[in-house]
């Protein structure tokens, strides 16, 4: 199925010179910590905590509506550090889920409502799937299709993962559009 | 297409294990964890152990009693919170490793058992093997040639059937079960006692451990961590790989990758009017040519079965994966009935329209994402052209027939040129144009109210 | 409905959250910015050393068998609701040191004891008194008992009291009491 | 010949034992002492964006479909093995549906291309793991209880007896006796949970107290917290109690008598009665119960009273003459036994292509002759089972 073209209001979306959307209504915390590789949109009410830790997106990542990217902490025996949060290209973050991940890889897809705990690690190809919970310190490997509360690995992915996410991620790049076409 | 176990890993580690150490670990990970009660992974925590008066048996221990603070770590789950202090295994001084095994408890008998057939086996085709000696005694020259190609002394032993000396002794020593008279009843306090429901564990639980099945909480132990395989697909009928992963565990680059992906058109659906019983309706497909060279296309309709013997069934056309070599050499492998996935051909009760044209689609161009004018052409079909990518405007006819609500659904045969790319050794370039054919099912919803 | 908000000193709360009603903050919590506390039905107090994070809502909800004066919500010391739980409560009584994990939702007539773990997502919302030490988790909200109460995140807190007022607005305290002597104690205790 | 069966003799693979079961598989290699997994018969299915029993289907091409789906998930995510090219000891029932057990052998050998296939019954297998010249097995499986006599690794086919009296029948009941507590209606893994927690198999002594006016003190109830307590609100208020009577009585169906001799202790005793009689005394001492509906706490005590109690009445008071009924232990847990003896028997050389150590027909089947044959010897047809030189065999064979 193509996807349908989304528009949002001119005046409440920023365009950065790299191609970056960002919605006038999201909470980007220590905006100075936060680095959006281009072609990033990221919707309305989504929260970025960039005052705990670097957050680091790569290109074409898509933060949906509500959704909260937020650093996972680690206690330590002395005392609590933040861990920077990287993810890599092509990742699609659906509406308000939760990612407290240490790394997100490329070519993730994480599903509606989902909460992905402190310090998972999401290797590159993986998908989550709508409203699971992943537990704190999961691994999620390549390929892998994981689902429920807590979330399991369900199934394999296609080796054509990859291109599935960059089609998919660089189409709904295209088809976020303005109201008012220029 | 053949899944085949290509390399072991731990999935939480993302460790490498040759395939030799896997199966004799028994594809489990030595330092990763498993939940025994929720059955997530679970992590290694650390602790300072205060110095604490040494535990009823540390008396002996004078190192132990080091007033330094030791790090000591203990494993606990993050979903359920369980500890393997929670079942009394003592803290580990090292981070990994360590964790105390347990031996199964049924291990000696069951060995004791195995022996005892082996040993039976091993009589009986010693007799066989002495009969069929009686019949040709002539067995003087195999063995020279077990000898070229180093057979160890035991096998060729075993083939000429003369067996260790203790396969007898084994054979005498075995004791067959002994029955009893008694069986172990309920416990006395069976009808009394209150079941405290936290304390005994659920199926699951128990069926994670196979050798122990334990009945109580306080029986849980961590479970080793089962690995993960890459898996690389094998064509069935020529054996040719079609993808290989890469050895790194980590990696999601491949050796060999050759997928549908490359090498089917993409079909698309841009948009569908509301689909009405014994009405038309217009549908709007999106056509993309993945590989690097021209492609034609024909819309047919759907036949029943494919004309051609080696038209392939699509499930959707997102997932994709099986390769263009599978349709190649289909006509083939009649015998072997690949089956994987099974598509149920569904009802069809909308027909589609096909245009009488050929479509040439440009070869894919990676650079040409940059130019993001569709070109719009008067054609009263296409709607627009982008490179390699095409779009259509088709017609629909609804069976009047169709019920209202039920799913929408329509099917076209994509007729296109393909040019083999995979260098194959002998074939000649004639051979290198196919026309293929692929059955594609169109999901347009569910099936309106015509009043609307 | 009157605003009267009390913010003791040492709190760090965010001005970009919602706060309604009577609603008593403790020292040394801390108050992540979009975050919704409404008192519609009584006084909703929280007391020291939370974490409340993103998107985390806390109602003391309006029922028809108001007492009168309302009985207020009353939220222990070191609890943490992680981002974007909700806790709707009239009459219920929060212990200390439970952790409301992410997105769980917790109704009303939901008694809490102490140390207990709601997991992600979960959803109570029949009438229960969770005792001291349960831990909730899965979508089969699988019950089982900690041996070990929930570490403090006293930790956490030091930090996120340092590092917030670099980064975001926060509502002044506006209630000077003495400092709880209890802050000295805590820090030495001992660490995981 | 010689010097290509020496090859294969060190090229040798472990065999792999697959009990499928129509509740729980269990999957594992030959020579060990436990399955590597007991699962669930079930896989996840996209299509169903749920689980999918291998056990639900309509027609042949479901169950291949099905059975490719479960082996995938056996082979790919718990064994991790390749299947090809390695042999299989399949356990299955004596009385498995000669369609099930052709689409099997259809999907290993076309599917899966493993080499060969050794088809062996589950009732002799639990007899391997004693040892024991006799045995009397009762295997209690989640559908059927079976009872077969195993007599020098040879089944008395004459004596087999079965009944739908397996864990699914406890199951039934339970859940019949919770509604009439009036507990809401309950999903099977619920019910499965609250069997496996709750249940007991009482003495034949409170059983009859149950019968009769005076019931005994029931055992204690169970308060059963229902899982997503509170999700479907308005709904039960998050447990169902689980009374001692519940508890006790779930698995009486199991001894029921109902005139048709259908009960555990009358399948063994009518297993018994139509076994040679110069064996019954031995059947009688090497009784093995075994399947995972065994597992229930005081099964093996209850049936030991109540075959004991039979053996005074009729009909089998006039016609055996036990004077002793011993049992055994396995060494592996009920679910496993036959499994065990799969492995035991893989293990000690009888895989595919090779008679079996325990004599008989192994039924083995290496893929070529498969392929030849397309279908599989089986005991209860004439082509496989007339002598060879029985004189309708030539008549068979055209």
């Amino acid at each position: 199925m193509e996807l349908q073209d989304t528009y949002y209001n001119k005046s409440e979306y920023v365009e950065t010179a790299s191609g970056n959307k960002v919605s006038r209504q999201t909470v980007l915390c220590g905006s100075q910590n936060i680095v959006l590789h281009g072609k990033v949109i990221v919707q309305s009410d989504a929260i970025i905590r960039g005052d705990l830790a670097n957050v680091k997106t790569g290109r074409f990542c898509i933060i949906s509506k509500g959704s909260v990217i937020r650093p996972p902490f680690k206690k330590f025996s002395k005392g609590v550090a933040f861990f920077p949060l990287q993810m890599g290209d092509h990742v699609f973050v659906g509406e308000n889920a939760v990612v407290n991940a240490a790394v997100v890889g490329s070519y993730v897809y994480i599903g509606k409502n989902v909460v992905i705990g402190r310090r998972c690690v999401l290797k590159d190809c993986c998908m989550i799937e709508d409203n699971s919970v992943l537990p704190a310190e999961t691994v999620v490997p390549s390929f892998a299709r994981y689902s429920g509360s807590p979330a399991r690995f369900v199934t394999n992915l296609p080796e054509a993962m990859p291109d599935l996410m960059t089609e998919f991620t660089k189409s709904y790049y295209q088809h976020f559009l303005p109201t008012t076409v220029s | 297409m053949i899944p085949q176990v290509d390399s072991h890993y731990c999935a939480n580690c993302l460790e490498n294990m040759p395939s030799s150490e896997a199966r004799l670990k028994k594809n489990r990970c030595s330092s990763c964890f498993d939940c025994p009660s929720c059955f997530h992974t679970l992590s290694t925590r650390a602790t300072l152990a205060q110095p604490r008066p040494a535990p009823e048996a540390g008396g002996g221990d004078a190192k132990v009693e080091n007033k330094q603070p030791k790090k000591m770590y203990y494993l606990s789950c993050f979903n359920c919170r369980w500890t393997s202090r929670d079942v009394g295994i003592p803290d580990q001084p090292v981070a990994s490793g360590g964790w105390p095994e347990r031996s199964a408890p049924h291990a000696a008998r069951v060995s004791q058992l195995l022996e005892h057939y082996r040993a039976v086996a091993q009589q009986e085709k010693q007799d066989k093997l002495e009969r069929e000696r009686k019949k040709f005694a002539i067995r003087g020259k195999y063995i020279t040639l077990t000898d070229k190609t180093g057979l160890t002394g035991a096998v060729a032993r075993s083939i000429a059937g003369l067996g260790d000396a203790g396969a007898g002794a084994a054979l005498a020593g075995f004791a067959p079960a002994v029955p009893k008279e008694d069986v172990e009843g309920l416990p006395e306090d069976a009808f009394t006692k209150e079941v405290n429901l936290k304390q005994i564990t659920s199926m699951p639980q128990r069926l994670a451990s196979p050798e122990w099945q334990p009945v109580s909480v306080s029986r849980l132990h961590p479970l080793a961590k089962l690995l993960s395989v890459k898996r690389s697909q094998r064509c069935r009928a020529c054996d040719h790989n079609l993808t290989k992963p890469e050895y790194n565990p980590g990696s999601i680059k491949f050796k060999i990758e050759l997928l549908a992906y490359y090498h089917v058109p993409e079909v698309k659906i841009i948009s569908c009017e509301m689909i009405k019983p014994g009405a038309k309706s217009t549908l709007l497909l999106k056509l993309a040519n993945p590989t690097g060279h021209e492609m034609a296309l024909q819309l047919l309709p759907a036949a029943p079965p494919p004309p051609p013997p080696h038209g392939e069934t699509e499930a959707a056309t997102e997932d994709k994966d099986d390769s263009i070599e599978k349709s190649l050499d289909k006509s083939l492998k009649l015998d072997k009935e690949p089956r994987w996935p099974h598509v149920e051909p569904p009802a069809i009760l909308t027909r589609v329209t096909p245009p009488a044209v050929t479509l040439t689609l440009a070869p894919r161009d990676d650079a040409a994402e940059y130019d993001d004018d569709a070109r719009h052409e008067p054609s009263h079909i296409i709607l627009w052209r982008k490179s390699n990518k095409l779009a259509l405007r088709l017609e629909l006819t609804t069976d009047p027939a169709a019920v209202e609500g039920s799913p929408a659904r329509t099917a076209l045969t994509v007729e296109y040129s393909y040019r083999n790319t995979v260098p194959q050794s002998i074939t000649a370039s004639q051979n290198r144009d196919h026309t293929l054919y692929t059955t594609v099912y169109l999901d347009l919803g569910t099936v309106g109210s015509a009043g609307l | 409905m009157a605003h009267n908000i009390k913010i003791l000193p040492g709190a760090t709360v965010c001005e970009d959250c919602t706060l309604e009603g009577d609603i008593t903050i403790g020292g040394g919590t801390v108050i992540h910015p979009r975050v919704t506390i409404i008192a519609e039905g009584g006084p909703i107090i929280i007391a020291e050393y939370c974490i409340i994070e993103e998107y985390s809502t806390i109602i003391h909800k309006k029922s028809d068998k108001q007492e009168d004066p309302p009985k207020p919500l009353f939220i222990g010391a070191h609890n943490v609701f992680e981002v974007g739980c909700r806790l709707e409560s009239p009459c219920g009584h929060v212990g200390e040191s439970n952790v409301f994990e992410c997105k769980c939702f917790v109704g009303v007539n939901v008694k809490i004891g102490s140390g207990c773990v709601i997991g992600a997502a979960c959803h109570l919302s029949a009438p229960q008194t969770l005792v001291d030490n349960t831990v909730v988790w899965g979508s089969e909200h699988h019950v089982r008992e900690a041996l070990e109460k929930q570490p403090s995140q006293l930790l956490q807190l030091d930090f996120l009291s340092k590092v917030m007022p670099n980064y975001h607005r926060l509502r002044k305290p506006n209630i000077h009491k003495r400092q709880p002597s209890s802050r000295q104690s805590l820090d030495s205790s001992p660490k995981p | 010949m010689a010097l290509y069966e020496g090859i294969a003799l060190i090229q040798e693979k472990q065999a792999v034992v697959l009990d499928l079961g129509s509740e729980y598989t269990k999957f594992g290699f030959t020579g060990e002492a436990a399955p590597r997994c007991i699962v669930r018969s079930e896989f996840w299915s996209p299509g169903l964006r749920g689980y999918k029993r291998v056990f639900d289907y309509k027609d042949d091409e479901e169950l291949y479909d099905n059975l490719v789906h479960m082996l995938h998930l056996l082979y790919f995510r718990h064994v991790l093995v390749n299947p090809k090219e390695r042999r299989v000891v399949v356990v299955e029932s004596l009385l498995t549906p000669t369609r099930f057990r052709e689409t099997l052998a259809k999907v290993l050998f076309t599917h899966y291309e493993v080499s060969g296939v050794a088809w062996a019954d589950s009732g002799r297998l639990c007899a391997l793991t004693l040892g024991a010249p006799a045995a009397l097995v009762l295997e209690v499986g989640a559908r059927e209880a079976e009872v077969c006599a195993v007599i020098h690794g040879c089944v008395v086919l004459r004596s087999l007896q079965a009944a739908p009296r397996g864990a699914l029948r406890v199951r039934t009941e339970l859940a019949r006796l919770l509604a009439e507590d009036g507990a809401p209606a309950l999903t099977d893994h619920v019910l499965e949970d609250i069997m496996v927690k709750t249940c007991l198999v009482t003495t034949r002594e409170r059983a009859q107290q149950w019968a009769s006016d005076s019931p005994p003190t029931p055992a204690k109830s169970v308060r059963y917290p229902l899982a997503g307590a509170g999700r479907g609100r308005g709904g039960p208020g998050g447990a169902v109690t689980v009374e001692g009577r519940a508890r006790e009585l779930s698995a009486e169906p199991l001894f029921a008598e109902d005139g048709e001799y259908c009960s555990l202790q009358d399948l063994l005793l009518q297993c018994i009665m139509q076994s040679p009689i110069d064996c019954r005394r031995a059947l009688a001492e090497n009784i093995l119960v075994c399947g995972g509906g065994a597992a229930l706490p005081g099964l093996r005590s209850r049936l030991r009273e109540e075959l004991a109690h039979a053996l005074t009445e009729p009909p089998y008071c006039d016609r055996l003459h036990l004077t002793s009924l011993k049992f055994h232990s396995a060494p592996a847990h009920a679910n496993s036994v036959a499994w065990l003896g799969g492995a035991a028997a893989g293990g000690g050389g009888a895989g595919a292509g090779r008679r079996g150590p325990a004599g008989g027909d192994a039924r083995a089947g290496g893929r070529d002759a498969w392929l030849r044959a397309r279908r599989l010897k089986d005991w209860v047809c004439l082509l496989d089972n007339t002598p060879p030189d029985h004189p309708a065999r030539e008549h068979h064979l055209i």
